[in-house]
Protein backbone atom coordinates (compact mmCIF):
# COMPACT_ATOMS: atom_id res chain seq x y z
CA UNK A 1 0.00 0.00 0.00
CA UNK A 2 2.84 2.57 1.22
CA UNK A 3 4.73 0.67 -2.20
CA UNK A 4 1.34 1.91 -4.60
CA UNK A 5 1.40 5.45 -2.92
CA UNK A 6 5.13 5.69 -3.95
CA UNK A 7 4.35 5.03 -7.37
CA UNK A 8 0.99 6.72 -7.22
CA UNK A 9 2.84 9.97 -6.41
CA UNK A 10 5.46 9.20 -9.25
CA UNK A 11 2.88 9.04 -11.80
CA UNK A 12 1.21 12.00 -10.84
CA UNK A 13 4.53 14.10 -11.11
CA UNK A 14 4.73 12.17 -14.75
CA UNK A 15 1.09 13.00 -15.75
CA UNK A 16 1.64 16.78 -14.67
CA UNK A 17 4.82 17.60 -16.40
CA UNK A 18 3.07 15.83 -19.29
CA UNK A 19 0.33 18.19 -19.45
CA UNK A 20 1.77 21.73 -18.84
CA UNK A 21 4.65 20.44 -20.84
CA UNK A 22 1.51 20.00 -23.86
CA UNK A 23 -0.52 23.04 -22.87
CA UNK A 24 2.79 25.39 -22.44
CA UNK A 25 5.55 24.47 -25.05
CA UNK A 26 3.95 24.93 -28.72
CA UNK A 27 7.37 26.43 -30.49
CA UNK A 28 10.67 24.19 -31.06
CA UNK A 29 12.62 26.92 -33.04
CA UNK A 30 15.07 27.15 -29.60
CA UNK A 31 16.36 24.38 -27.26
CA UNK A 32 15.88 26.15 -24.25
CA UNK A 33 12.95 27.09 -22.52
CA UNK A 34 12.39 31.32 -22.80
CA UNK A 35 10.72 33.27 -20.08
CA UNK A 36 7.16 32.84 -21.09
CA UNK A 37 7.19 29.04 -21.70
CA UNK A 38 9.02 28.92 -18.18
CA UNK A 39 6.77 30.96 -16.39
CA UNK A 40 3.61 29.26 -18.07
CA UNK A 41 4.81 25.88 -16.51
CA UNK A 42 5.40 27.01 -13.10
CA UNK A 43 1.84 28.49 -13.01
CA UNK A 44 0.60 25.30 -14.55
CA UNK A 45 2.39 23.31 -12.04
CA UNK A 46 1.22 25.04 -9.06
CA UNK A 47 -2.10 24.78 -10.43
CA UNK A 48 -2.21 20.81 -11.09
CA UNK A 49 -0.82 20.60 -7.65
CA UNK A 50 -3.32 23.03 -5.69
CA UNK A 51 -6.24 21.16 -7.95
CA UNK A 52 -4.92 17.56 -6.98
CA UNK A 53 -5.22 18.74 -3.66
CA UNK A 54 -8.71 19.85 -3.87
CA UNK A 55 -9.64 16.89 -5.61
CA UNK A 56 -8.12 14.51 -2.91
CA UNK A 57 -9.95 16.05 -0.60
CA UNK A 58 -13.32 16.20 -2.25
CA UNK A 59 -12.74 12.51 -2.93
CA UNK A 60 -11.73 11.28 0.48
CA UNK A 61 -15.47 13.07 2.06
CA UNK A 62 -16.88 11.25 -0.58
CA UNK A 63 -15.49 7.83 -0.08
CA UNK A 64 -15.98 8.80 3.92
CA UNK A 65 -19.90 9.70 3.13
CA UNK A 66 -20.45 5.72 2.15
CA UNK A 67 -18.08 4.00 4.42
CA UNK A 68 -17.07 0.33 3.21
CA UNK A 69 -15.91 -2.45 5.41
CA UNK A 70 -11.78 -2.30 4.86
CA UNK B 1 6.89 -22.92 7.92
CA UNK B 2 4.00 -24.99 9.40
CA UNK B 3 1.25 -27.21 7.57
CA UNK B 4 -1.30 -25.56 5.18
CA UNK B 5 -1.59 -24.90 1.26
CA UNK B 6 0.87 -22.14 0.56
CA UNK B 7 0.92 -20.22 -2.82
CA UNK B 8 4.37 -19.87 -4.56
CA UNK B 9 5.45 -16.92 -2.96
CA UNK B 10 4.85 -18.86 1.19
CA UNK B 11 1.88 -17.84 1.77
CA UNK B 12 -0.97 -19.23 3.26
CA UNK B 13 -3.29 -19.48 0.29
CA UNK B 14 -6.29 -17.73 1.86
CA UNK B 15 -4.02 -14.61 3.06
CA UNK B 16 -2.62 -14.04 -0.14
CA UNK B 17 -6.18 -14.05 -1.52
CA UNK B 18 -7.36 -11.35 0.79
CA UNK B 19 -3.94 -9.40 0.11
CA UNK B 20 -4.35 -9.49 -3.80
CA UNK B 21 -8.42 -8.34 -3.54
CA UNK B 22 -7.18 -5.33 -1.33
CA UNK B 23 -4.27 -4.53 -3.92
CA UNK B 24 -6.45 -4.88 -7.03
CA UNK B 25 -9.04 -2.32 -4.79
CA UNK B 26 -6.42 0.08 -3.87
CA UNK B 27 -4.71 -0.08 -7.64
CA UNK B 28 -8.31 0.37 -8.88
CA UNK B 29 -9.24 3.39 -6.46
CA UNK B 30 -5.57 4.96 -7.23
CA UNK B 31 -6.57 4.74 -11.13
CA UNK B 32 -10.27 6.06 -10.67
CA UNK B 33 -8.67 9.12 -8.85
CA UNK B 34 -6.07 9.80 -11.16
CA UNK B 35 -8.64 9.40 -14.24
CA UNK B 36 -10.84 11.78 -12.29
CA UNK B 37 -8.15 14.44 -11.34
CA UNK B 38 -7.31 14.63 -14.91
CA UNK B 39 -10.70 14.66 -16.41
CA UNK B 40 -11.69 17.46 -13.90
CA UNK B 41 -8.50 19.60 -14.52
CA UNK B 42 -8.88 19.82 -18.26
CA UNK B 43 -12.94 20.83 -17.52
CA UNK B 44 -12.32 23.43 -15.17
CA UNK B 45 -8.58 24.63 -15.38
CA UNK B 46 -8.27 27.88 -17.79
CA UNK B 47 -5.19 27.02 -20.20
CA UNK B 48 -3.93 30.68 -19.85
CA UNK B 49 -2.34 29.71 -16.86
CA UNK B 50 -1.99 34.19 -15.53
CA UNK B 51 -1.94 33.16 -12.03
CA UNK B 52 -0.61 30.08 -10.21
CA UNK B 53 -3.49 30.47 -7.79
CA UNK B 54 -6.98 28.70 -8.31
CA UNK B 55 -9.87 30.83 -9.37
CA UNK B 56 -13.14 31.03 -7.28
CA UNK B 57 -14.91 29.61 -10.63
CA UNK B 58 -12.13 26.90 -10.62
CA UNK B 59 -12.68 25.68 -7.22
CA UNK B 60 -16.53 25.62 -7.23
CA UNK B 61 -15.81 23.75 -10.68
CA UNK B 62 -13.18 20.92 -9.11
CA UNK B 63 -16.18 20.54 -6.08
CA UNK B 64 -19.14 19.98 -8.75
CA UNK B 65 -16.92 17.83 -11.09
CA UNK B 66 -15.62 15.90 -8.38
CA UNK B 67 -19.33 15.08 -7.16
CA UNK B 68 -20.54 14.68 -10.37
CA UNK B 69 -17.91 11.98 -11.42
CA UNK B 70 -18.61 10.03 -8.39
CA UNK B 71 -22.15 10.09 -9.15
CA UNK B 72 -21.23 8.66 -12.81
CA UNK B 73 -19.16 6.61 -11.13
CA UNK B 74 -22.26 5.33 -8.61
CA UNK B 75 -24.58 4.98 -11.82
CA UNK B 76 -22.11 2.62 -13.78
CA UNK B 77 -21.49 0.60 -10.78
CA UNK B 78 -25.25 -0.23 -10.40
CA UNK B 79 -25.58 -0.76 -13.89
CA UNK B 80 -22.81 -4.02 -13.63
CA UNK B 81 -24.32 -4.96 -10.15
CA UNK B 82 -22.49 -3.62 -7.69
CA UNK B 83 -24.16 -1.61 -4.75
CA UNK B 84 -22.08 0.75 -3.17
CA UNK B 85 -20.75 3.71 -5.29
CA UNK B 86 -17.31 3.95 -6.06
CA UNK B 87 -16.32 0.12 -4.68
CA UNK B 88 -15.65 -3.08 -6.69
CA UNK C 1 -3.96 -14.75 -15.07
CA UNK C 2 -7.04 -14.67 -12.94
CA UNK C 3 -5.68 -11.96 -11.25
CA UNK C 4 -4.81 -9.94 -14.73
CA UNK C 5 -8.75 -10.58 -15.62
CA UNK C 6 -9.87 -9.20 -12.63
CA UNK C 7 -7.68 -6.24 -12.52
CA UNK C 8 -8.31 -5.44 -16.45
CA UNK C 9 -12.17 -5.34 -15.32
CA UNK C 10 -11.66 -2.94 -12.95
CA UNK C 11 -9.45 -1.10 -15.35
CA UNK C 12 -12.30 -1.10 -18.31
CA UNK C 13 -14.94 0.03 -15.24
CA UNK C 14 -12.68 3.26 -14.57
CA UNK C 15 -12.17 3.68 -18.71
CA UNK C 16 -15.94 3.17 -19.26
CA UNK C 17 -16.45 5.99 -16.59
CA UNK C 18 -13.69 8.16 -17.88
CA UNK C 19 -15.19 8.51 -21.77
CA UNK C 20 -18.71 8.48 -20.74
CA UNK C 21 -18.37 11.36 -18.19
CA UNK C 22 -16.13 13.59 -20.89
CA UNK C 23 -18.58 12.81 -23.06
CA UNK C 24 -21.96 13.48 -21.23
CA UNK C 25 -21.02 15.79 -18.92
CA UNK C 26 -20.36 19.78 -19.78
CA UNK C 27 -21.66 21.97 -17.42
CA UNK C 28 -20.22 22.53 -13.64
CA UNK C 29 -23.03 24.90 -12.40
CA UNK C 30 -25.01 22.15 -10.58
CA UNK C 31 -23.39 19.66 -8.17
CA UNK C 32 -26.07 16.93 -9.11
CA UNK C 33 -26.56 15.42 -12.52
CA UNK C 34 -29.52 16.53 -14.18
CA UNK C 35 -32.02 14.30 -15.97
CA UNK C 36 -30.68 14.73 -19.23
CA UNK C 37 -26.98 13.88 -18.44
CA UNK C 38 -27.82 11.03 -16.44
CA UNK C 39 -29.19 9.55 -19.23
CA UNK C 40 -26.63 10.35 -21.48
CA UNK C 41 -24.64 8.30 -19.14
CA UNK C 42 -26.88 5.56 -18.93
CA UNK C 43 -26.98 5.12 -22.63
CA UNK C 44 -23.44 5.58 -22.86
CA UNK C 45 -22.62 3.16 -20.52
CA UNK C 46 -24.67 0.71 -21.92
CA UNK C 47 -23.38 0.92 -25.38
CA UNK C 48 -19.90 0.89 -24.38
CA UNK C 49 -20.73 -2.92 -22.12
CA UNK C 50 -22.27 -3.86 -25.46
CA UNK C 51 -19.18 -2.23 -27.94
CA UNK C 52 -16.65 -3.81 -25.39
CA UNK C 53 -18.29 -7.04 -25.83
CA UNK C 54 -18.86 -7.20 -29.41
CA UNK C 55 -15.00 -6.42 -29.95
CA UNK C 56 -13.93 -9.22 -27.28
CA UNK C 57 -16.07 -11.19 -29.76
CA UNK C 58 -14.31 -10.54 -32.60
CA UNK C 59 -10.91 -10.32 -30.82
CA UNK C 60 -11.37 -13.78 -30.13
CA UNK C 61 -11.92 -15.38 -33.52
CA UNK C 62 -9.46 -13.54 -35.25
CA UNK C 63 -7.01 -15.37 -32.34
CA UNK C 64 -8.19 -18.49 -33.48
CA UNK C 65 -7.95 -17.56 -36.91
CA UNK C 66 -4.13 -18.07 -36.51
CA UNK C 67 -3.69 -20.17 -33.55
CA UNK C 68 -1.22 -20.10 -30.85
CA UNK C 69 0.34 -22.71 -28.80
CA UNK C 70 -0.37 -21.93 -25.16
CA UNK D 1 12.61 -27.04 -1.39
CA UNK D 2 15.01 -29.64 -3.08
CA UNK D 3 18.65 -28.69 -5.70
CA UNK D 4 18.61 -26.62 -8.32
CA UNK D 5 19.05 -22.95 -8.94
CA UNK D 6 16.36 -20.51 -7.29
CA UNK D 7 15.43 -17.17 -7.37
CA UNK D 8 13.96 -14.76 -4.48
CA UNK D 9 10.76 -15.86 -4.80
CA UNK D 10 11.54 -19.61 -4.45
CA UNK D 11 10.87 -20.67 -7.85
CA UNK D 12 12.79 -22.49 -10.15
CA UNK D 13 14.73 -20.44 -12.42
CA UNK D 14 13.52 -22.09 -15.44
CA UNK D 15 9.51 -22.05 -14.70
CA UNK D 16 9.73 -18.73 -13.25
CA UNK D 17 11.21 -17.32 -17.03
CA UNK D 18 8.27 -19.24 -18.12
CA UNK D 19 5.80 -17.85 -15.94
CA UNK D 20 6.96 -13.96 -16.37
CA UNK D 21 6.97 -14.41 -20.15
CA UNK D 22 3.38 -15.79 -19.60
CA UNK D 23 2.35 -13.36 -17.50
CA UNK D 24 4.39 -10.46 -19.85
CA UNK D 25 2.30 -12.00 -23.11
CA UNK D 26 -0.92 -12.03 -21.09
CA UNK D 27 -0.49 -8.24 -19.95
CA UNK D 28 0.57 -7.54 -23.53
CA UNK D 29 -2.81 -8.74 -24.97
CA UNK D 30 -5.13 -6.94 -22.09
CA UNK D 31 -3.35 -3.18 -23.01
CA UNK D 32 -3.71 -4.72 -27.04
CA UNK D 33 -7.31 -5.01 -26.18
CA UNK D 34 -8.10 -2.25 -24.03
CA UNK D 35 -6.44 -0.04 -26.75
CA UNK D 36 -8.42 -1.48 -29.42
CA UNK D 37 -11.69 -1.21 -27.65
CA UNK D 38 -10.92 2.46 -26.78
CA UNK D 39 -9.79 3.19 -30.32
CA UNK D 40 -12.98 1.82 -32.19
CA UNK D 41 -15.16 2.86 -29.46
CA UNK D 42 -14.04 7.13 -30.13
CA UNK D 43 -14.11 5.79 -34.63
CA UNK D 44 -17.28 3.71 -34.74
CA UNK D 45 -19.75 5.13 -31.87
CA UNK D 46 -22.20 8.36 -32.29
CA UNK D 47 -21.83 10.59 -29.54
CA UNK D 48 -25.08 11.64 -29.66
CA UNK D 49 -26.48 8.62 -27.11
CA UNK D 50 -30.08 8.83 -28.75
CA UNK D 51 -30.37 5.05 -27.54
CA UNK D 52 -29.05 2.60 -25.57
CA UNK D 53 -28.77 -0.28 -28.26
CA UNK D 54 -25.73 -0.22 -31.27
CA UNK D 55 -27.08 0.25 -34.27
CA UNK D 56 -26.30 -1.47 -37.89
CA UNK D 57 -24.03 1.25 -38.98
CA UNK D 58 -22.33 1.18 -35.44
CA UNK D 59 -21.97 -2.96 -35.26
CA UNK D 60 -20.68 -3.21 -38.74
CA UNK D 61 -18.11 -0.25 -37.99
CA UNK D 62 -16.81 -2.13 -35.14
CA UNK D 63 -16.15 -5.53 -37.23
CA UNK D 64 -14.24 -3.41 -39.46
CA UNK D 65 -12.70 -1.45 -37.14
CA UNK D 66 -11.30 -4.69 -35.18
CA UNK D 67 -10.48 -6.41 -38.40
CA UNK D 68 -8.25 -4.01 -39.96
CA UNK D 69 -7.00 -2.73 -35.97
CA UNK D 70 -5.83 -6.69 -36.63
CA UNK D 71 -4.31 -6.11 -40.33
CA UNK D 72 -2.03 -3.44 -38.48
CA UNK D 73 -0.95 -5.19 -35.70
CA UNK D 74 0.00 -8.12 -37.98
CA UNK D 75 1.80 -5.42 -40.48
CA UNK D 76 3.72 -3.72 -37.60
CA UNK D 77 4.83 -7.05 -35.95
CA UNK D 78 6.10 -8.45 -39.88
CA UNK D 79 8.12 -5.12 -39.56
CA UNK D 80 9.79 -5.43 -35.98
CA UNK D 81 10.61 -9.03 -37.15
CA UNK D 82 7.81 -11.09 -35.50
CA UNK D 83 6.19 -13.88 -37.41
CA UNK D 84 2.51 -14.47 -36.15
CA UNK D 85 0.02 -11.59 -36.13
CA UNK D 86 -1.05 -9.91 -32.84
CA UNK D 87 1.71 -11.84 -31.03
CA UNK D 88 5.03 -11.06 -29.65
CA UNK E 1 14.99 -4.31 -14.55
CA UNK E 2 15.28 -7.10 -17.83
CA UNK E 3 11.69 -7.62 -17.37
CA UNK E 4 10.39 -4.17 -17.37
CA UNK E 5 12.59 -3.85 -20.35
CA UNK E 6 10.57 -6.17 -22.36
CA UNK E 7 7.24 -5.13 -20.89
CA UNK E 8 8.60 -1.77 -22.09
CA UNK E 9 8.70 -2.88 -25.71
CA UNK E 10 5.71 -4.51 -25.81
CA UNK E 11 4.05 -1.47 -24.16
CA UNK E 12 5.81 0.61 -27.61
CA UNK E 13 4.61 -1.39 -30.12
CA UNK E 14 1.00 -1.28 -28.47
CA UNK E 15 1.15 2.72 -28.48
CA UNK E 16 2.54 2.60 -31.99
CA UNK E 17 -0.50 0.55 -33.28
CA UNK E 18 -2.73 2.52 -31.72
CA UNK E 19 -1.13 5.78 -33.15
CA UNK E 20 -0.95 5.17 -36.47
CA UNK E 21 -3.96 3.22 -36.51
CA UNK E 22 -5.59 6.52 -35.22
CA UNK E 23 -3.52 8.24 -38.06
CA UNK E 24 -3.88 6.68 -41.07
CA UNK E 25 -7.58 4.60 -40.43
CA UNK E 26 -10.32 6.98 -41.39
CA UNK E 27 -13.18 4.87 -43.29
CA UNK E 28 -14.96 1.96 -42.46
CA UNK E 29 -16.68 0.93 -45.25
CA UNK E 30 -14.72 -2.17 -45.99
CA UNK E 31 -12.80 -4.59 -43.38
CA UNK E 32 -9.31 -4.65 -45.49
CA UNK E 33 -7.02 -2.27 -45.47
CA UNK E 34 -6.70 -0.61 -48.85
CA UNK E 35 -3.12 0.53 -50.27
CA UNK E 36 -3.30 4.08 -49.17
CA UNK E 37 -3.60 2.74 -45.82
CA UNK E 38 -1.12 0.60 -45.80
CA UNK E 39 1.27 2.56 -46.87
CA UNK E 40 0.50 4.99 -44.58
CA UNK E 41 0.65 2.34 -41.64
CA UNK E 42 4.28 1.02 -42.63
CA UNK E 43 5.84 4.82 -43.65
CA UNK E 44 4.05 5.90 -39.72
CA UNK E 45 5.52 2.88 -38.12
CA UNK E 46 9.03 3.12 -39.28
CA UNK E 47 8.70 7.14 -38.54
CA UNK E 48 7.08 6.06 -35.53
CA UNK E 49 10.70 4.06 -34.92
CA UNK E 50 13.52 6.18 -35.94
CA UNK E 51 11.65 8.80 -33.42
CA UNK E 52 11.57 7.01 -30.79
CA UNK E 53 15.11 5.63 -31.58
CA UNK E 54 16.52 9.37 -31.86
CA UNK E 55 14.40 10.35 -28.50
CA UNK E 56 16.04 7.90 -26.52
CA UNK E 57 19.51 8.44 -27.35
CA UNK E 58 19.16 12.26 -26.43
CA UNK E 59 17.34 11.25 -23.67
CA UNK E 60 20.75 8.90 -22.59
CA UNK E 61 22.66 12.05 -23.45
CA UNK E 62 20.53 14.20 -20.65
CA UNK E 63 20.77 11.24 -18.41
CA UNK E 64 24.64 11.15 -18.54
CA UNK E 65 24.76 15.16 -18.02
CA UNK E 66 23.67 14.74 -14.67
CA UNK E 67 24.79 11.79 -13.48
CA UNK E 68 22.80 9.28 -10.77
CA UNK E 69 25.03 7.12 -8.73
CA UNK E 70 23.41 3.80 -9.99
CA UNK F 1 16.98 -18.82 5.89
CA UNK F 2 19.33 -17.85 9.09
CA UNK F 3 18.60 -15.03 10.59
CA UNK F 4 17.03 -11.51 10.28
CA UNK F 5 14.06 -9.64 9.77
CA UNK F 6 11.96 -10.88 6.59
CA UNK F 7 9.10 -9.87 4.56
CA UNK F 8 6.50 -12.20 3.27
CA UNK F 9 8.46 -13.00 0.11
CA UNK F 10 11.52 -14.36 2.37
CA UNK F 11 14.08 -11.15 1.62
CA UNK F 12 15.47 -9.12 4.20
CA UNK F 13 13.70 -6.38 4.59
CA UNK F 14 16.32 -3.99 3.89
CA UNK F 15 17.52 -5.48 0.28
CA UNK F 16 14.16 -5.57 -0.47
CA UNK F 17 13.46 -1.83 0.56
CA UNK F 18 15.54 -0.74 -1.74
CA UNK F 19 15.30 -2.86 -5.03
CA UNK F 20 11.72 -1.67 -4.29
CA UNK F 21 12.96 1.65 -4.58
CA UNK F 22 15.08 0.60 -7.52
CA UNK F 23 12.42 -0.65 -9.40
CA UNK F 24 9.81 2.56 -8.28
CA UNK F 25 12.98 4.56 -10.30
CA UNK F 26 13.22 2.31 -12.79
CA UNK F 27 9.13 2.30 -13.95
CA UNK F 28 9.42 5.96 -13.72
CA UNK F 29 11.85 6.78 -16.23
CA UNK F 30 10.26 4.28 -18.08
CA UNK F 31 7.28 6.01 -17.75
CA UNK F 32 8.62 9.35 -18.02
CA UNK F 33 10.07 8.17 -21.50
CA UNK F 34 6.86 6.79 -22.99
CA UNK F 35 5.09 10.21 -21.95
CA UNK F 36 8.25 11.97 -23.63
CA UNK F 37 8.40 10.04 -27.13
CA UNK F 38 4.24 10.14 -27.24
CA UNK F 39 3.88 13.93 -26.37
CA UNK F 40 7.18 14.57 -28.62
CA UNK F 41 5.87 12.77 -31.57
CA UNK F 42 2.34 14.81 -31.62
CA UNK F 43 4.46 17.51 -31.54
CA UNK F 44 7.04 16.69 -34.26
CA UNK F 45 6.10 14.93 -37.09
CA UNK F 46 3.81 15.52 -39.77
CA UNK F 47 0.62 13.42 -39.87
CA UNK F 48 0.81 13.12 -43.73
CA UNK F 49 3.49 10.77 -43.91
CA UNK F 50 4.39 11.07 -47.61
CA UNK F 51 8.02 9.15 -46.77
CA UNK F 52 8.90 6.78 -44.02
CA UNK F 53 12.54 9.26 -43.20
CA UNK F 54 12.41 11.86 -40.58
CA UNK F 55 12.97 15.19 -42.58
CA UNK F 56 15.89 17.68 -41.35
CA UNK F 57 12.86 19.84 -39.88
CA UNK F 58 11.08 16.28 -37.84
CA UNK F 59 15.04 15.68 -36.40
CA UNK F 60 15.90 19.26 -35.31
CA UNK F 61 12.37 18.69 -33.99
CA UNK F 62 12.86 16.18 -31.80
CA UNK F 63 15.89 17.39 -30.54
CA UNK F 64 14.36 20.78 -28.98
CA UNK F 65 11.67 19.02 -28.15
CA UNK F 66 13.16 16.53 -25.60
CA UNK F 67 15.61 19.31 -24.20
CA UNK F 68 13.01 21.06 -23.41
CA UNK F 69 11.05 18.67 -21.94
CA UNK F 70 14.02 17.84 -19.88
CA UNK F 71 13.71 21.67 -18.72
CA UNK F 72 10.16 21.07 -17.38
CA UNK F 73 11.12 18.22 -15.78
CA UNK F 74 13.76 19.88 -13.94
CA UNK F 75 11.76 22.75 -13.05
CA UNK F 76 8.62 20.85 -11.55
CA UNK F 77 11.21 18.49 -9.61
CA UNK F 78 12.66 21.52 -7.91
CA UNK F 79 9.23 22.59 -6.92
CA UNK F 80 8.68 19.49 -5.51
CA UNK F 81 11.34 19.70 -3.75
CA UNK F 82 13.80 17.11 -5.66
CA UNK F 83 17.40 18.42 -6.25
CA UNK F 84 18.26 16.31 -9.63
CA UNK F 85 16.22 17.14 -12.74
CA UNK F 86 14.71 13.84 -14.38
CA UNK F 87 15.42 12.27 -10.69
CA UNK F 88 12.98 11.38 -7.75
Amino acid sequence: IDRLQVSDSLKMYNSLVERCFSHCIENFRRKTLDKQEETCVKRCAEKYLKHSMRVSMRFAELNQGSPTPD
Amino acid sequence: MSGGLRTADGLPVEKEQIFRMAQQEMEYRVDLFNKLTQTCFEKCIERKYKESELNVGENSCIDRCVAKYWQVTGIVGTMLGSSKPGGM
